[in-house]
């Protein structure tokens, strides 16, 4: 129990104006016998209903998306590891291209590593990601990417060690195992680097199954960024490379555009507020910015360093896109007007006490 | 419960809350039934649902008016003039059922010559006595009633309790007259019309602040619902008792049901709604300091009845049950001091102790506070929240020198010396109290054998599941172990004061490792048996005055007939009055006075209505109940009221058996304190003054124990003090909180204090839902959150709106629900017949913020508050 | 036993069987055998201790240990039906803050201190029997009887059994001669 | 008596899901008196936390929501207050109670989800949450339209009514409803208590409540609810949204969008690498050229 009176009692002193009303209300009470005009018009009027227009005292129906920093970091880094396998296989088949071929795979099994171990983390424990395999759901997103993921850990890592092995021995088992599970994990980064916007748009947060039709692309395009600017990054130069990464910046600029033109108010998280700010930021970081950057840089002399320098824009885009999508799902979560359908009358509105709404909304733990 | 006992004989629910799903129309009103008896609810709800129209009086829309079709708001403590107004509805209306109330009440009695209404005389009964501020009720018996000659025997003495009166114990009651055409002005029929007269529906809107047309629709809906056809059931709580002229309030519905003929009847009666598990079981065996067991009044001092032979005159009626009076008293000596006592020395009659004075829980806490005590037992009770006047109590009980609490938790009355407001405030410091505090750890009612008395006068037997933790034990234990250290004590003196100690039957055998006093032997005392043979008795009519049987509470007889037969613990229920589970008293009748649902002559007033009826071919009275009627006894038995002896004197059509005249009492020729018919007057402390009689504006014989430490608002209309407060209970929390605040599953349903207030008074102190704002009466001051809601509303009474306040008053200082204590606000008032509180209306001050802090100052703040003029 | 652990695979079954993982191929064990906490507890038949309606309540308990506590369909007044205060008689059992041993004050003292039952029990003896001792009024002024003592009084009874309300008054009254005894009953 | 001591003794079995097995509740808040005995009978059978010691202001409603520590949970909507009228007559809303509850959708969007199988259809037709196996993913909670089930952060696990399970495989009724003294809340078998709610619906239409309806979305892909509710007025006001999808009906546009998004990328680098293929190739011999430099 906190200590008797708090603060916030202590601050509810009545002053000397409030005095004087009161005393002037009571003698006009005395003299009358009624009081004829109405003290004050009581602040948080009208008194707290349940109605149509206000929900149901407007405490929020859906659930809070429960996740905390790690899922987020997932979504960037099991993208990035998706987008990177498909990019190791097809370096080392088509362009031929070792070095690239060989960070995208380490890409690919550390990013897989790292998801596992983020997704541990907000389990809790490591036995409770074994539950994940349990059962197998087609229709449930999670299920399919949970499989997904391990399935990608397992043919990325296979890929990668047998690469490593056949540094040594060049025998033909371990080529054509490396091969399969390079393919496999390939074809299992597809998925992976986009199911994500699947995992979320298939959803009842209203801000996310609103934009159900573009969220896997974005964040796939999304993981693409990531996954070709890290590369980047490693000093890889291949200049597909930078064309990947224009249509991911392309791609991130239109779905910027879209959502920025779209007046629907289920999409006001994303345009407002904290989650509204980590959206543009996201989306200017990860659009506009490394598409001018990578553009230039096909014309440039100094294509390196801008490359470079869209890759770093890209990253950081990549991973604030996914905190945002995050908290704009929160946010959406808050708006008790939306799985009622009730139009949003804000402005007339006035708050009620801070505390009142903060005890219902955020129940003390127990 | 004098308001039923006086009007009935038995001071206790008439009906049983399932008979309530046959009525054709339920009035709730000082009650809120569905909030704190929701269980119970059920039945109005069944009955709702099968058509009945529900009706709830109250100044707050509660859960109860949610699921009621007419709700009617009306100014706190204006209950007699609603009332009186219905009873004129239906005297003015033709609307009473004329053959009952012809045979089955005292209408057609003729008064004394010198009987005067208080329409005569501006607001008091012939025999006021205003300087001793007591009637004398002389005047008020029927014409030709022998007075008793006792000393007091008029008077009802001020220190008198009301427990054990039931009417009729200034005179012989079985002698008077009759008017059979109901038309002599000093009948009683006449009488109550001219009293009533001015209770009008204009009054009613004028002063209760009740619309005529709500008025209206609610008398319409009630008195359309009685008859012989139809029956109406009033349902009453504390929000009727708990006021300066409680039981005058309950008189109101039981003439209003004696009128409309609902009494006895299936779907009718009135059902008191008791509090605790055991209140009506407190009272049929009472802790209390006015009576013994089975309502038998304790020996007085002032109303001469301290010696055996007066003891007995008084109480001993020539008709009735209470003919026997003198087998009762005997049994119960019996059980109390066994061979001990003997007729010689009156069964030891002269070991009870006398009462002296108020020796009633509030009477003796001013005492208390005067520093005239040294020791108490608080047992499963928590006055410092939940008695009036929470400042004084718990400053009183630091003048004590040891104080006992049992309880399962450690409840604020034990904790009073180290963490109350006083102590925080600077009033009280632990280093300066002397009192000595023993807090016993208690058993819960699943670790303990043991019967509850409900509502509706049913004995329930609890069966032991487990053992208490650690060193708790039951109240029978701590009782039993006690009394055997102190026997042992007195033992060793066998000086005069020592005689009751020594003479007191103490022998319990115990059972299991903890020495836990065996149940059965118990209640065979209570049951009764017969004193040479140990033979348990079937029924109170077996109780001998020589001696030869021991009795316990001779109302209880019956209930455990043989030894392996506890009817208590009966649990096959066999019809809808559920006989087969549990045991009613009186003799297992679950609407008591049913002889009155047969018409006279025998037979049911309607097929639809009937009850119990006579069977002319068996020569027995039967039905649906058990009989509360000597079942042998044809309705045309003509009985013998002027010279024959006990219930066999009374005629075939006397269905109350307890009043020596066999009828039930419009009119209460004696056993009330402050008259024999209600008359409005406004609470202790009251906004307006008393529109009907201005001479007299509060109840003349209430005692408002009025002194520095317990302060009253100037009365009527203290401009400190505006609004109306009233107090009540909510379904989350029980009572004082000891039971609800300390589990977590409760308190987090009402966490915190709040106080309802309407928006219109909100508006007008500038107020915001939830924040903190202070209620000040002269005797405390309480912040609590302001709820505001539309569900209270003000009242226009004489063109000035009257706001109401209302505040629950569950929380206290310790638990996990917390918040200040409610009844701080209450003041020490007593009612003259029961000595209750007014807790339903009094005066407040309201006004924004928190503004009670602890620490330096706190206490000169607080005295300056309480002074402060507005 | 890997044969067991893989039966037990909820995907195999879904392989087997085509079904969608919702279904009883994803009961646990747990779920499969799921009985309630008070299967093969003992019932003893109760009261509810709250409000006077009188509730009827079935306890069940284990081993000395309360399991549940819910309405008795039988009882002819509640018909298995509790409300929130009787619904709540099982953690007003076991409920942390549950006294469970004497917890004495002396006086002037500023704490709590722990003392034996039998130990309080004496000393609530003496205290008793000393105030009797000193204030017990055999006779008034004319000698009259009142065999009373106005000095220590009683509260309380109305959450109690009626056999304890019974000796409650049998001793104080009828043995010790305290004449101020009062409970929550007024009316 | 016998018989229900004799049920909770005995022997449990698993019969295969029939839907004439299929039991449910049906609230009637016209029947409900705001008692909050099935909050704390739910409670204390399945030994949820106390959650929160906060007064809201919000009528006597200071609960707020379902949660992992509130699976019953009554509300209270303040109406119009008119003297003469109590709630019962049907002029108008003045105070109404409902108990919300797990709705035990047809089509479960949280069973659905549950990437593990702890979510799954019970032989009684709900929606069981299999505590021993939830691993606390939290995608049940972000797919509840209902928003009842979530995750209790201390314990990392969901919960949500259990629809008492336990006790309906003895054959006794969930503890709600045997403590509800009103007996608003109903329990049986599901496809009666339709029937018997639309008869209570006439009856009540009968009596003038003719703002009185049922909630029970069967038109929408929940495809109905087996805690079905009958309330006066616009079931908005309890917090009742009224269209109610289960999020697997956005998978057919998520994964049609991820194949594309997917399709393109392949298609995008495989282009980009094979044009790569050349430059690269003459990338690498300057650069040889320049190691031999």
């Amino acid at each position: 129990m906190s200590t008797w009176p708090s603060e916030s009692q202590k601050q509810r002193q009545p002053t000397a104006t409030s005095e004087a009303r009161l005393h002037e209300l009571r003698s006009q009470a005395e003299r009358k016998g009624r009081v004829e005009h109405v003290g004050v018009h009581p602040e948080g009027a009208p008194f707290p209903r349940a109605s149509v227009e206000t929900g149901y005292y407007g405490i929020p129906l859906l659930k809070q998306p429960p996740w905390t920093w790690e899922i987020p970091l997932y979504f960037a880094v099991g993208g990035a590891a998706g987008a990177a396998a498909v990019i190791a296989a097809l370096a080392d088949w088509i362009a031929d291209d070792d070095k690239l071929a060989q960070d995208a795979r380490w890409i690919a099994v550390g990013g897989a590593a790292l998801s596992s171990v983020l997704l541990i983390s907000d389990l809790g424990r490591p036995k409770r990601f074994l539950g994940m395999l349990r059962v197998f759901k087609l229709q449930s997103p999670m299920s399919v990417g949970a499989w997904t993921l391990t399935a990608f850990g397992s043919a990325a890592g296979a890929a990668t060690f047998a690469k490593l092995l056949r540094s040594r021995y060049d025998w033909l088992p371990i080529r054509i195992v490396g091969e399969i599970s390079q393919g496999m994990a390939a074809l299992l980064g597809l998925p992976l680097h986009n199911y994500t916007g699947v995992l979320i748009g298939a959803s009842a947060v209203p801000v996310w199954n609103k934009n159900v039709k573009t969220l896997p692309v974005h964040f796939g395009m999304s993981g693409l960024q990531a996954g070709v600017s890290v590369l980047e990054l490693m000093g890889n130069e291949n200049a597909a490379l930078n064309w990947l990464g224009i249509l991911a910046s392309a791609f991130e600029s239109w779905e910027g555009f879209n959502i920025e033109s779209d007046s629907n108010r289920v999409l006001t998280p994303l345009k407002r507020g904290r989650s509204g700010f980590l959206t543009r930021a996201g989306g200017v970081l990860s659009g506009p910015t490394p598409l001018l950057l990578r553009l230039a840089a096909v014309f440039s002399k100094n294509s390196d360093s801008l490359r470079k320098l869209a890759a770093c824009c890209g990253i950081a885009g990549s991973v604030l896109t996914r905190y945002a999508w995050m908290s704009a799902g929160r946010a959406s979560t808050k708006d008790w007007r939306l799985p009622l359908e009730v139009e949003d009358k804000r402005p007339q509105e006035k708050p009620l006490p801070a505390r009142m709404v903060e005890a219902v909304r955020e129940p003390r733990r127990a | 419960m004098p308001g039923l006992g006086t009007s009935f004989g038995r001071g206790g629910a008439t009906t049983a809350q399932t008979d309530l799903a046959r009525a054709d129309a339920i009035l709730i009103m000082g009650s809120s039934m569905a909030e704190n008896h929701p269980v119970g609810f059920q039945w109005v709800m069944e009955a709702r649902e099968r058509g009945a129209t529900l009706i709830h009086v109250d100044p707050r829309f509660t859960r109860t008016s949610a699921m009621a079709d007419i709700w009617v708001p009306l100014r706190p403590g204006s209950d007699i003039i609603f009332l009186g107004a219905l009873i004129n509805y239906v005297l003015t209306n033709n609307r009473w059922f004329d053959e009952y109330v012809r045979h089955y009440t005292n209408a057609t009695f003729l008064l004394r010559q010198d009987f005067k209404d208080t329409e005569d005389l501006g607001g008091v009964f012939s025999g006021w006595d205003e300087e001793k501020r007591q009637y004398d009720p002389t005047s008020w018996l029927y014409e030709e009633s022998p007075e008793k000659e006792t000393r007091g025997a008029t008077g009802t003495a001020p220190t008198a309790g009301g427990h054990g009166q039931r009417g009729g114990e200034a005179s012989k009651s079985n002698i008077f007259i009759k008017d059979e055409s109901m038309q002599d002005p000093r009948c009683v029929f006449q009488v109550l019309k001219r009293h009533f007269a001015r209770y009008t529906p204009e009054m009613v809107e004028e002063y209760c602040g009740v619309a005529q047309d709500v008025f209206l629709k609610a008398a319409e809906a009630f008195t359309n619902a009685s008859g012989p056809e139809k029956t109406a059931a009033i349902c009453y709580a504390v929000g009727w008792t708990q006021h300066s002229k409680g039981p005058q309030i309950i008189r109101s519905a039981a003439i209003l049901q004696m009128l409309l003929g609902n009494i006895g009847r299936p779907g009718g009666g009135i059902l008191a709604l008791r509090g605790h598990a055991s209140i009506q079981g407190s009272t049929d065996i009472p802790t209390l300091y006015d009576i013994l067991p089975g309502y038998l009044p304790m020996p007085f001092f002032d109303v001469g009845t301290y010696t055996w032979d007066k003891y007995l005159e008084k109480h001993t009626a020539q008709t009735g049950i209470w003919a026997s009076y003198e087998s009762y008293i005997v049994s119960l000596l019996r059980a109390y001091y066994g061979d001990n006592a003997k007729k010689e020395n009156d069964w030891g009659f002269d070991w009870l102790p006398r009462v002296t004075g108020d020796h009633s829980q509030l009477g003796y806490w001013l005492q208390m506070e005067d520093g005239k005590m040294d020791g108490l037992f608080v047992i499963g009770q928590n006055p410092v929240v939940g008695a009036p006047n929470g400042r004084l109590q718990r400053i009183a009980l630091s003048k004590l020198k040891w104080l006992v609490v049992r309880d399962m938790v450690e409840t604020e009355t034990a904790s009073f010396w180290y963490d109350s407001p006083e102590v925080r405030r600077g009033e009280l410091d632990p280093k300066s109290i002397a009192t000595e505090v023993f807090l016993m750890p208690a058993a819960g009612q699943a670790e303990k054998s043991g019967m509850f008395t409900n509502t509706q006068r049913l004995l329930q037997f609890h069966n032991k599941a487990v053992d208490p933790p650690g060193d708790a034990r039951s109240d029978t234990w701590f009782i039993y172990h006690l009394g055997r250290l102190l026997k042992d004590k007195a033992a060793r003196n066998r000086s005069a004061r020592n005689e009751p100690m020594n003479a007191l039957q103490w022998n319990y055998p115990t059972e299991g490792p903890t020495a836990e006093p065996k149940i059965d032997e118990i209640d065979w005392e209570i049951n009764g048996f017969t004193w040479t043979d140990r033979k348990l008795i079937k029924s109170y009519k077996e109780l001998k005055s020589d001696g030869s049987t021991a009795c316990g509470c001779w109302i209880y007889a019956g209930f455990h007939p043989e030894p392996t037969l506890n009817k208590a613990n009966q649990r096959e229920p066999k019809d809808y009055l559920g006989h087969g589970w549990g045991f009613a008293w009186p003799n297992d009748s679950r609407v008591i006075y049913n002889r009155a649902s047969a018409a006279p002559d025998g037979k049911p007033w309607s097929e639809k209505k009937k009850l119990v009826w006579w069977d002319e071919q068996k020569k027995t009275w039967t039905g649906l109940d058990r009989p509360d009627f000597d079942l042998r006894k044809s309705p045309d038995h003509p009985g013998d009221l002027r010279n024959g002896k006990g219930v066999d004197a009374l005629p075939g059509d006397a269905p109350f058996i307890l009043h020596s005249d066999g009828v039930a009492w419009l009119f209460v020729n004696s056993g009330l304190k402050d008259g024999p018919l209600p008359a409005h007057y406004e609470p202790l402390e009251s906004i307006i003054s008393n529109p009907l009689y201005p001479d007299h504006g509060t109840n003349p014989a209430a005692q408002t124990k009025q002194r520095p430490d317990n302060p009253y608002a100037k009365q009527p209309n203290d401009p400190r003090f505006p609004y109306v407060l009233s107090t009540y209970r909510l379904t989350e929390h029980h009572t004082a909180g000891g039971m609800s605040r300390t589990l977590p599953h409760l308190a987090e349903l009402q966490p915190e204090l709040f106080c309802e207030i309407s928006p219109e008074l909100a508006g007008e102190l500038g107020i915001i839902n939830g924040e903190w704002v202070t209620i000040t009466t002269p005797r405390g001051i309480v912040s609590a959150h302001a709820l505001v809601t539309s569900r209270v509303r003000p009242v226009t009474i004489g063109g000035r709106k009257i706001h109401t306040v209302g505040i629950p008053y569950h929380w206290g200082w310790k638990g996990m629900a917390q918040g200040d204590v409610a009844n701080d606000l209450l003041a020490i008032s007593e009612e003259p017949n029961v000595r209750i509180m007014e807790t339903k209306a009094l005066v407040c001050n309201l006004t924004r913020g928190h503004r009670f802090p602890d620490g330096a100052g706190a206490l000169e703040q607080f005295q300056r508050e309480i002074q402060r003029v507005a | 036993m890997i044969r067991e652990l893989l039966s037990r695979w909820p995907v195999i079954k879904q392989i087997q069987t085509g079904a969608d993982g919702t279904g009883p191929e994803s009961w646990s064990e747990r779920t499969r055998h799921l009985v309630p906490k008070n299967h093969g507890a003992e019932v003893a038949r109760s009261i509810c201790p709250y409000c006077g309606v009188g509730c009827g309540q079935l306890i069940f308990h284990k081993d000395n240990k309360l399991v549940s506590i819910e309405g008795d369909p039988e009882s002819p007044i509640s018909r298995g039906r509790l409300c929130p205060k009787g619904s709540a008689t099982y953690q007003l059992h076991t409920h942390e803050g549950r006294l469970k041993k004497v917890k004495y004050r002396r006086p002037y003292g500023t704490r709590w201190e722990e003392v034996d039952l039998d130990t309080a029990m004496q000393m609530i003896a003496d205290r008793v029997w000393d105030t009797r001792e000193r204030t017990f009024v055999e006779k008034n002024d004319k000698g009259e009887p009142v065999m009373h003592t106005a000095a220590m009084a009683h509260l309380g009874g109305a959450t109690l059994d009626n056999e304890e309300n019974y000796l409650i008054k049998k001793l104080f009254a009828g043995g010790l001669g305290m004449s101020c005894i009062s409970n929550q009953a007024r009316i | 008596m016998s018989t229900f001591i004799h049920a909770m003794n005995a022997p449990t079995e698993n019969p295969d899901i029939h839907s004439s097995h299929t039991t449910g509740f049906f609230t009637d808040s016209t029947l409900c008196i705001g008692c909050k005995a099935c909050e704390v009978a739910c409670k204390e059978w399945n030994d949820v936390p106390e959650d929160g010691l906060n007064l809201s202001g919000y009528s006597y409603d200071n609960t707020g929501s379902l949660s992992f520590s509130t699976w019953r949970h009554v509300k209270f909507v303040e109406g119009e207050i008119k003297p003469g009228d109590g709630g019962n007559s049907g002029n108008h809303l003045s105070w109404e109670f409902s108990s919300d509850v797990c709705k035990h959708c047809e089509v479960a969007g949280c069973l659905e989800a549950c990437p593990t199988g702890a979510l799954v259809r019970t032989e009684f037709g709900s929606v069981f949450l299999q505590p021993d196996v939830c691993n606390g993913c939290g995608y049940c909670t972000v797919n509840c339209p209902f928003g009842v089930v979530q995750r209790n952060e201390d314990d990392g696990r969901a919960f949500k009514c259990t629809f008492c399970t336990d006790r309906q495989k003895v054959g006794l009724e969930p503890a709600c409803a045997t403590a509800c003294p009103t007996k608003s809340i109903m329990f049986g078998n599901l496809e009666e208590l339709r029937e018997h709610a639309q008869s209570r619906l006439s009856d009540l239409h009968g009596k003038g409540m003719k703002d009185a309806q049922i909630y029970d979305p069967k038109d929408t892909s929940v495809k109905g609810l087996h805690a079905f509710f009958l309330v006066r007025g616009d079931p908005r006001m309890y917090n009742l949204p009224p269209k109610p999808e289960v999020p697997i009906v956005y998978q057919k546009d998520a994964w049609r969008s991820a194949v594309i998004g997917s399709g393109a990328f392949l298609l995008a680098a495989l282009i980009a690498f094979t044009g790569s293929r050349h430059s690269s190739r003459s990338q690498r011999k300057v650069s040889a050229r320049r190691s031999r430099a």
